[in-house]
């Protein structure tokens, strides 16, 4: 069709795509979902690392992890505003997470045991976020790529926090010094992880390319990844679980073990640590507060407000 | 724990507002929609920014001097100042740290936020100077809090049969605990005469008109029996209520099993 | 009537009065008030005491407050039981407390601040309950008074391990001998109240000596438990927060200072420190437990039990 | 924390009693009817109790040896033993410490007697002669703590609509976290080998007879996807919930705040 044609060229010529024009179903439908996941996620990363924002340390790292936290809310927001553009509202996105049809990161059904965990999830999680959305602030919808400009900007804030806390740990006295080397041992994997399966058995990556939504390979993005991060540990003093880690001269990049990929899947599956607390906390929370968003509605109403 | 009016009248701000802002930071990920996760995160934020200076002003009146984190982690309960309504559990008055009831948590950041806004513009006059700085930095804080809180009591006062009754259940519950603000105390009274301070007595008048003024349009009821109430909390002089000490032994367990590091 | 005379001949010779005779309904509304009025201090009770034993700070500690304070259970249980020999049942007797009809003991409007109180109950709350209740072993209602036997015995244990946390803060370090302290110079006074107003405001007691409820008036009461009292403190090192406390020869009883009645109307009117939080903490127990008693009740239905 | 398996075996079962007596403690004074208060109670005294005996055994083995109390409140949560489940609120999965759910507390009381009347039986032929004797006093403790649950789990299933909902609804939370009774394990194998304990996967059959059968009378279901569940908890080799730490803050605070001090 013409307005095939003219998607396309748009495409070819790497103009944005505006909520306004013409796109495929299948478009509209994988952004959809891909924008309304990292809304969730999010939203639900909220959680693992709330859990320690009334057990903080110092009252400036109370501080800074609150307003990292408020961060992630804030990008929730933006993302649901971005998806609601395509026309599927902010209770409907919210439905299919409860109900189980929309995903959202598997990283977030770790639990944080520790105050590490605040390091190694804003060093390590927020790092391959980065990773992953950098390239998204290039992506052809319009909407989704500005959000990602705003987003990865505060990201790379808060990794560089999460590094200043396994610093200071690394720094400090043997047990924080173990606390840092146990995070890391915990989160390192399930990060390594969060770019996805390998790339000859990531089927819906080929389109996406095609489309302008992804801009690079899943197995890339986590090379890259690797090749920042190690230097990164390697500072701290901090030893990453992985034997088979090595440079390779020849290709310039670390080498790596074998991911085990039955884990990814227990987990995406629903069979982690904290899937089934995650999803139940976040119901709670929108069932609870039922009756708030409905005083608000009933209170505009009567008083001819929005 | 303090001899020293002074310190005395520092720690009761710096704790009320730091002791409030915990409470508030529990809501994190749990709001009931999440532009008020977002809301909640920022006032609590204020607050806690607002603690710190106030605590640090404190602690360098001390001998010897005592950071910040000394003050929040290191303290018995019966050292700290807050007031009692805000170490009370965001459900009400059961036990129950972590349930959340939003009417409560609401209602309560109202009543205070009244309160501060009164008295932030009276400290932004004080002799000590870095306590008027202060307080001209929180007073807009706190007029945005107040705002914030305002704008949700006529929603649930005029919102729904339901959220009606919850508001006027959590503030049936609280306001015993508003009577603290203006109980008359050496503490406040010595202060008032050095001109550092003025006895929350004297702003009693100005907040009970501006709560009034809300809750009637918000179509809530004063409860009457209030002036009559003879009961006094008494955080502000180191007395608090069964739920201070869960608060304190989570905010400072890590803190404490830690003692010798930083952070 | 022959009635009454039966009755008042019984009670001239100290014959128990059993739940299947007749008696005047004045005696028993006063018992049925004084026992659920008893009753219903002991399962209040249980609360304070219980805000510290996830905090216990030694396993034995903790389980000997638990075992204390499932004692009180029982108590109520036994109190309860007797009150309904009278022909009232317990979920009347518990409407009437929700409803703020029945009273419990105002002591346990008082909050629990630190281990030391444990301590401090033990020792003066039960120590005071005891001189309260020994009496009431010879009280003229059967039921009442074997209740009261069993339950002073356990009474008198408690007192005994109240006092004995009590020694062990005070040979401690000096933060548990302030503690201790501080314990004492609260509890005290609220605990001089528990005998009630002075003989000469107290209307109801002539009433109850003459049906043979009350044996030994508030205010004798009270100076047996002081001139107990005193010398134990002093065992303890502490001092009694009352400086009109003087060893009076002539009278061979300890004068001490004037109470603060209007602290005790204050607390009894509803206006305690931790009045409205008690109700409403066993309030919403109640509440909370509607749907298990209605489980046990059709269950025992359908199955043709009891 | 440890290297020695045999004090790691008595720590599991030490630190599983004690978390769940903590748990149970909870529940003191809020029962949903006073016979109720009375018997969580108990069972919480049994259970404290054999911790004290098994902790003490735990530490009269270690070097330097330890005392139960070091070992209840000064260890870190990596240090303890207990299976996950005995951690969890009683509330269920979200958090909240000190909400309470009837339904949940009975439904693990179930699940976890049933599991410990078969695990005592078999350590009462214990090569440890020590833990041998425990086993002996316990597994008539724990024979009443499954006729209590299993009680309250018919009355429960079998008995309103809304009691066999919330069972039910307890049932498939707590069931993935029994996988961690019978995980096989380098402790649990070597200190078989040594006839000191038995491996759990050796009483899987018997327990879900049991279970089973139960869960049958109470018109319960066993959710069909149990056995493919690939969740497995880990709180046996020292990897806890995020639940854990607020119980340990909350445990953990008084003597902590105190640490010269004798109680």
């Amino acid at each position: 069709s013409q307005q095939q044609a003219r998607f396309e060229a748009a495409l070819a010529k790497e103009q944005k795509i505006e909520a306004q024009d013409w796109m495929p179903d299948a478009y509209r439908k994988t952004l959809v979902r891909q924008i309304s996941q990292h809304a969730h996620s999010e939203i639900i990363g909220m959680l693992p690392e709330g859990n320690w924002i009334t057990r903080a340390p110092s009252l400036k790292r109370k501080a800074i992890l609150l307003a990292k936290v408020q961060d992630e809310g804030g990008h929730g927001l933006y993302l649901y505003a971005a998806a609601e553009t395509l026309g599927t509202s902010r209770e409907q996105m919210l439905d299919a997470l409860h109900s189980g049809r929309a995903k959202y990161s598997s990283i977030f059904n770790y639990p944080t045991l520790t105050w590490a965990d605040m390091g190694a999830i804003g060093w390590l999680v927020d790092g391959a976020a980065i990773m992953n959305q950098v390239p998204l602030c290039r992506c052809s919808y319009g909407p989704y790529a500005r959000a990602m400009i705003r987003i990865c900007k505060e990201e790379s804030f808060h990794q560089r926090q999460g590094f200043d806390i396994m610093l200071s740990l690394c720094k400090g006295t043997p047990a924080q010094k173990a606390m840092a080397q146990d995070a890391l041992n915990r989160w390192w994997w399930p990060t390594v992880m969060m770019f996805g399966p390998n790339d000859d058995s990531s089927p819906n990556s080929r389109q996406s390319m095609e489309w302008g939504i992804k801009r690079i390979s899943n197995d890339a993005l986590r090379q890259k990844f690797i090749d920042a991060t190690v230097p990164q540990a390697e500072l701290l003093g901090l030893s990453i679980p992985d034997p088979a880690l090595k440079w390779n001269e020849e290709r310039s990049h670390y080498d790596f073990g074998e991911i085990d990929w039955s884990e990814f899947m227990r987990v995406l599956g629903g069979d982690g640590p904290c899937n089934k607390e995650r999803l139940s906390t976040r119901m709670k929370a929108h069932e609870d507060g039922t009756w708030v968003r409905e005083a608000a509605m009933a209170y505009a109403k009567k008083h001819g407000g929005k | 724990m303090t001899e020293n009016p002074h310190i005395d009248y520092l720690l009761r701000l710096g704790d009320s507002t730091l002791i409030l802002g915990q409470r508030l930071s529990e809501w994190c990920g749990h709001g009931p929609v999440l532009e008020e996760d977002i809301a909640l995160g920022n006032i609590a934020l204020d607050l806690i920014g607002q603690s710190r200076l106030l605590l640090s002003h404190a602690g360098s009146l001390m001998q010897p001097a005592q950071t910040e984190d000394q003050l929040a982690y290191f303290r018995e309960q019966f050292g700290f100042r807050n007031f009692t309504m805000l170490e009370l559990p965001n459900s009400g008055l059961e036990k129950g740290q972590q349930q959340r009831d939003y009417a409560f948590t609401i209602c309560r950041n109202f009543l205070f936020s009244a309160y501060m806004v009164l008295l932030w513009q009276a400290l932004a006059a004080s002799l000590d100077r870095q306590l008027a700085a202060i307080a001209e930095k929180a007073v807009k804080e706190a007029r945005y809090h107040l705002r914030h809180s305002s704008d949700w009591m006529l929603r649930f006062g005029d919102g729904t049969e339901e959220s009606h009754r919850r508001a006027q259940q959590a503030l049936n519950a609280l306001l015993p605990y508003t009577h603290e603000f203006f109980s008359a105390d050496a503490v406040e009274q010595q202060m008032a005469d050095a001109g550092i301070a003025i006895a929350g007595a004297s702003l009693r008048a100005a907040w009970e008109e501006q709560v009034r003024g809300t809750l009637q349009d918000a179509t809530l009821e004063w409860p009457p029996q209030w002036a009559d109430s003879q009961f006094r909390s008494s955080g502000k002089s180191g007395r608090h209520s069964e739920h201070f000490g869960f608060l304190l032994a989570e905010m400072q367990s890590l803190a404490r099993a830690h003692p010798e590091a930083i952070w």
